[in-house]
């Protein structure tokens, strides 16, 4: 890797109660990269990037973002620090409408202060939520409200974007359609972190990856690499 | 360690039985009270401690209990034990419709549900008048002596602890362990969650409902304000969460410790009485949440050097 | 670790709450005991009681005592509530050992509490109980030493009288005593030609008297009772005016006796209350009562101070009587005495009920209370009739 | 019936209904945010009342001016509270049952210091006297008053949880936590300041309810279970279904303390709202989402 990484994890640990959910994960990403975590259910990826952005206090192992330690910081701070976060499932909040979803990702003081500029990027970004602005993110579609969720990440003005599943549920031409959007932020220079089931599309993308299995970190590469090794194939992509 | 408990148990016996032969009048009302409270609390345990449900209305069953026993021995001249059991098994069918259209509540919706309930039930008892006494209530005639309603109350905390023990042994206990664990979970392991919630519902109205009538018959006179007295509800849920909410001790210990440190609240700092209950509360949630016989148990286990037996209370943190 | 620290703190509340319990025993003067409610719906007024019996003891004390033994008040909190009440009777009886006893406050404990006292056969007058069904039930160590309740609104009724007023609406609170008043003013309205249009209880506790009054105001009455305590009998008062109830005569059974009454401002003026007794009043030892009261408390007596000094003037003349402090012989002793007390003139009947003490009628005046009823101790003329809300300021 | 009295008992209804609107506002955001119940709602309503009889007798201060004094006393009583308290009891499935039971305990606390500080008596605030007559109907003045500031401080507070940053995230953290966390909301923050303002609301609630009617240290926990009563009536976190819920709450006491009696009336807001929630869980508001 040429530059100094963005984001850099070491042997992270973590807990879900009394469980142990991450053994041994490390993985780094550098600026303007597209790094995808991969693996099965319960490999640790969703609990890896909770463990980031804050949610989830880990039990050992550092995270160092831009060169500082980040690990067990606040997640407000983190997303003050420029981690944004579109998490699994969405989150959206359902009762509000498009416009107070995205007003929300500009919470913190400072995109609060650019908040109009940050709405006309999103809008832009995404002609069909300013058409929707006015309704409840509840009613919107599933792949409208995933818009509407990685909208809301980018309205904190992030660095770093982390994406949990953004396709998970979206009929295969929406999938298309996120691959193309999460393009387009990569080119606004944001550094994107993504966890994908589309194991295929991801890696296509994908500068590097990593492989999560059992809360640890099992394999490595780039895209490329990754997409041609037979072991990776037959474990992700079925053929 | 089975002789032990044993040993235990008859001491018990022997010093409940015993009691109204060597201590005073006033010994013997205190104990009657505080038997009162702790039959309360074993009925809380049940469909709280147990299943889950947090009642705020075991008040109702108590207060049935209470009219039942003045209207039979008033109106109808019946002998007052009759009139008790009037009050448990009125209080038992009764269970049944209400159980069945409240446990569809959860959480808040079922706690603040049956204290409504027990306003509903007071505001009957005060509009219908012509039956109850309304506001003005029922003056019954004095008991004669202690002891008998002493003896009944006593034997209802034996039977709440025998059931207790009995459910929480059997696989209905457990079922019910597992629906206050995660209710959707037990239901999609098949456990029977509505039947189940009911039966237990049912079984917690008669400890209630029997206090209420011993109760009544002990003061001779019953108002809606002395027949739903909300600080009792209170009273015996801080008793249970004091001793161990979910335990088969739990109510008892809780219950004598709450006793007397309330006799001697009463005594020494009377205008305290509600600052001091209220901080035990909120001590006892912040400190030793799952009360005092997990932790005693939990004690014994490390000085015999053994890892605490994870049950469920102890999971549950 | 912090988990035992923790326990450590409850512990140590705990003990906090024990160590006050050491109770010195002291074996010499004669002990009467008494439960107060300083705590719960009853406070306020129980307090003015207590001091009335305190006021007592300690002047009984300063006159050498009880059969030459100094006496003792033992007291404990009944919280207003009637089963602590008996348990704690109970207590001064087995536990303490008490040589005597004197009433609680209120209807409700005073006759769950009078069990106690039957069963221990020990005698009881209790001067905070005006509902006289509490001594229709067959006992022998229980007297009243208040007011029955019939009587009242008896004043009210003769003013109404006089005035050729017809019609009655009646407000009650759903509790024994004021639903005793009620009884007794429909039993007792044909005598005084007034015919009862309206006659409501609410429950304790209410607030809203607005749905009630609204009835009222259709039904137009010459005379609106309203046998209530302090905070009902303001809020009828007051949401009478607000919803315009323009009757001819107002009467509040007890509430309008208090001094608080008058925080209604001018809406307090010309309404009649029933007093017991008051300050001025023409009693036996009534100033000199009320000039020890105020410098023993610093604050004037009220009537519950009143009746309960009144209660232990005839418990002293009963045992002293007696000379010993056989129960049999001072209940026997009580259940005749005829005395005046500074409460007014005690006799009970047969059966433990008050006949002697009697119901007089204030009217609130231009912020003041004026006695006007029975002529013997008025102090001024009532004014009827009760002028219109709309032409008041 | 007649028809003037049927828009009298309306009148009076709905004057009831605009204070019970206001004392179920801070309920209805508690639980909303927090999932809690605030059991102490009523107590606190009840000690904001009794300061402001307190400071009226002393100062003769008009009451209304002493909205602010209690909003803050309950609001740093509630801020207190969540900051040292309930924020401190661990959060699993039992959170429920344990934040129930401490509000319950701080019910108690609050109750007796109201004791100790003013006394056991019922108290009121004698603040207008008599009724303003328009078109033959009267509309009691401090019940108007009360009616009318109520409706001002609940549009505040509906502005400000609609068209602010901080009102917004609290609505936000009600509805997804997670989603609020990656926005940067202070998950923690935000429910010591809605407790606190549910707390605030709760005083406005006292000041204005001590102007009309007679308040006892022991009375609040029947204002507590009005107030949830409203709620649930409306539907949890509608605001027009609270505002809803308090009107049918008001008219139905009046009407049934009128046509039946005054017990009954009294214990209409548990009959109400228990057929409702066995009917309509998700209240009127629910009925009207479909």
């Amino acid at each position: 890797m040429s530059a100094e990484p963005i984001l850099r994890v070491r042997n992270l640990v973590a807990f879900h109660g009394d469980v142990q959910a991450l053994w041994d994960v490390s993985f780094e990403a550098s600026p303007g990269e597209l790094v995808v975590l991969l693996g099965g259910n319960g490999g640790g990826k969703t609990t890896t990037i909770r463990a980031i952005s804050g949610m989830l206090r880990p039990a050992g192992g550092s995270v160092e973002f831009k060169g500082a330690p980040i690990h067990g910081v606040a997640s407000r701070r983190i997303v003050e620090l420029g981690i944004g976060h579109v998490p699994e499932g969405r989150a959206l909040f359902p009762q509000m409408s498009v416009r107070e979803n995205l007003l929300l990702g500009a919470y913190l003081p400072g995109p609060h202060r650019r908040r109009r500029e940050n709405l006309e990027k999103v809008f832009s970004l995404f002609p069909v939520l300013k058409a929707r602005h006015r309704q409840s993110a509840g009613t919107l579609s599933g792949g409208e409200q995933q818009m509407c969720a990685i909208g809301r990440g980018l309205m904190s003005e992030p660095s770093l974007l982390m994406l949990d599943e953004p396709s998970l549920g979206l009929a295969p031409i929406l999938v298309e359609e996120i691959f193309r959007i999460i393009a387009d932020i990569r080119k606004e220079g944001v550094t994107v972190l993504l966890v994908e089931q589309h194991v295929e599309q991801a890696l296509e993308v994908a500068d590097h990856a990593f492989i999560l299995a059992d809360g640890r970190t099992v394999g490595k590469g780039t895209g490329a690499e990754l997409l041609a090794n037979p072991e990776v194939r037959k474990a992700y992509l079925s053929v | 360690m089975k002789k032990y408990s044993l040993a235990v148990l008859a001491a018990g016996i022997l010093f409940v039985a015993a009691l109204p032969h060597f201590g005073s009048d006033y010994l013997v009302g205190f104990f009657f009270s505080t038997f009162i409270f702790v039959t309360v609390a074993y009925g809380w345990n049940l469909i709280s401690g147990y299943t889950g449900y947090l009642s705020f209305g075991q008040m109702s069953f108590f207060g049935l209990g209470a009219y039942a026993l003045a209207i039979a021995v008033f109106r109808y001249h019946l002998p007052w034990p009759v009139g008790v059991l009037a009050g448990g098994l009125l209080a038992a069918i009764l269970a049944v419709p209400l159980g069945w259209l409240m446990l569809r509540l959860r959480g808040p919706y079922f706690a603040l549900g049956m204290l409504g309930f027990v306003q509903i039930l007071s505001t009957v008892s005060s509009a219908w008048s012509s039956f109850t006494g309304g506001g003005e209530g029922i003056y019954l005639p004095p008991t004669a002596s202690l002891r008998p309603l002493y003896y009944a109350a006593a034997a209802m905390v034996f039977l709440g602890i025998g059931v207790t023990r009995a459910i929480e042994r059997s696989a209905f206990g457990l079922r019910l362990q597992a629906i206050r664990e995660d209710e959707l979970a037990a239901e999609a392991m098949g456990v029977e969650t509505t039947r189940l919630k009911l039966q237990a519902f049912v079984i917690a109205s008669v400890f209630p409902a029997i206090a209420g009538g011993l109760y009544a018959w002990r003061l001779s006179y019953i108002d809606p304000s002395s027949a739903f007295p909300g600080n009792y509800e209170i009273q015996s849920i801080l008793m249970t969460i004091l001793g161990g909410a979910g335990t088969i001790l739990g109510p008892l210990v809780g219950g004598l410790t709450l006793s007397v440190l309330s006799e001697v609240i009463w005594a020494r700092f009377a205008e305290l009485h509600l600052l001091l209950v209220g901080s035990l509360i909120i001590l006892v949630l912040l400190f030793m949440p799952e009360g005092m016989i997990p932790l005693v148990r939990r004690f014994l286990a490390r000085r015999r050097g053994r890892v605490p037996k994870t049950g469920m209370q102890e999971v549950r943190r | 670790m912090g988990r035992n620290v923790r326990i450590l703190l409850v512990a140590a509340v705990a003990l906090l709450m024990v160590s006050g319990s050491a109770v010195a025993a002291e074996k010499k003067p004669i002990l009467i005991g008494t439960s107060v409610s300083l705590s719960g719906s009853y406070a306020a007024s129980a307090k003015y009681g207590l001091e009335g019996y305190q006021l007592f003891v300690e002047q009984l004390n300063k006159r050498g005592g009880l059969l030459g033994r100094p006496v003792k008040l033992v007291y404990y909190d009944d919280r207003s509530d009637a089963n602590t009440g008996v348990q704690l009777y109970e207590k001064l009886i087995t536990a303490d050992k008490v040589d005597l006893i004197v009433g609680p406050y209120s209807s409700g404990v005073t006759s769950a509490v009078s069990t106690v006292a039957e069963k221990h056969k020990m005698a009881m007058i209790g001067p905070e109980a005006a509902d006289a069904k509490i001594y229709m039930r067959g006992y022998k160590y229980n007297f009243q030493g208040q007011t029955q309740a019939g009587r009242y609104m008896l004043g009210a009724l003769a003013l109404a009288k006089a005035h050729g007023y017809k019609t009655m609406a009646m407000l009650a609170e759903d509790t024994a005593f004021p639903k005793a008043v009620s009884e007794e003013v429909v039993k007792v309205v044909p005598e005084y030609g007034v015919k009862i249009v309206f006659n409501q209880t609410y429950p304790k506790g209410a607030a809203d008297f607005s749905a009630l009054l609204t009835k009222v105001k259709q039904l137009n009455p010459d005379i609106v009772f309203a046998n209530s305590y302090l905070p009902d009998g303001q809020g009828i008062i007051r949401q009478s005016r607000e919803q315009g109830v323009d009757a001819k005569m107002f009467a509040v059974a007890v509430g309008a006796a208090e001094p608080e009454f008058g925080n209604l401002g001018s809406t307090a003026n010309y309404i009649f209350g029933a007093t017991q007794w008051a300050a001025n009043m023409k009693t036996k030892g009534n100033p000199e009562f009320v000039k020890a009261y105020k410098a023993m408390f610093g604050r004037n007596p009220d009537y519950h101070s009143a009746a309960n000094y009144g209660a232990m003037q005839v418990l002293d003349a009963a045992v002293k009587q007696v000379g010993s402090l056989d129960q049999n012989k001072i209940a026997a002793a009580i259940s005749k005495t005829e005395m005046d007390t500074v409460y007014g003139h005690f006799k009970v009947d047969g059966r433990g009920v008050q006949v002697g003490y009697a119901s007089a009628l204030l009217q609130w005046q231009n912020g003041k209370q004026v006695v006007v009823w029975p002529a013997a101790v008025a102090q001024g003329k009532a004014i009827l009739p009760t002028p219109p809300w709309s032409q008041r300021k | 019936m007649d028809f003037s009295i049927f828009l009298q008992l309306v009148v009076n209804g709905l004057l009831v209904g605009g204070v019970y609107g206001l004392m179920s506002l801070g309920i209805n955001l508690v639980w909303g945010v927090m999932g809690v119940i605030n059991l102490a709602h009523g107590d606190l309503i009840m000690a904001a009342g009794f300061l402001t009889f307190w400071i009226f007798t002393q100062w003769h201060v008009n009451p209304l001016l002493l909205l602010p004094a209690g909003m803050a006393m309950t609001f740093v009583v509630g801020m207190l509270s969540q900051r040292f308290l309930l924020g401190r009891l661990p959060q699993d499935r039992g959170a429920i049952k344990s934040s129930l039971l401490m509000t319950f305990g701080i019910s108690y606390v609050v109750i007796n210091l109201a004791q100790l500080l003013w006394g056991n008596e019922f108290q009121t605030v004698t603040y207008l006297a008599g009724s303003w007559t328009l078109g033959g109907l009267d509309f009691a003045k401090a019940r108007t008053v009360a009616f009318l500031a109520a409706g001002v401080i609940t549009t505040f507070l509906w502005l400000f949880l609609q068209y602010t940053n901080q009102g917004r995230a609290i609505r936000a953290v009600s509805q997804n936590r997670d989603g609020a966390s990656v926005c940067g909301v202070d998950n923690g923050r935000i429910q010591i300041a809605s407790f606190a303002l549910g707390a605030g609301l709760a005083g406005a609630a006292g000041v204005l309810l001590v102007m009309i009617f007679a308040i006892s240290p022991s009375m609040g926990s029947g204002y507590t279970i009005r107030s949830f009563a409203v709620t649930v009536i409306g539907g949890l976190g509608s605001f027009p279904g609270a505002l809803c819920g308090a009107m049918i709450l008001g008219l139905a006491e009046v009407f049934t303390g009128y046509m039946v009696s005054a017990q009954v009336a009294n214990g209409v807001a548990f009959i109400l709202f228990l057929v409702v929630l066995l009917v309509l869980p998700q209240g009127l508001s629910g009925m009207f989402r479909r």
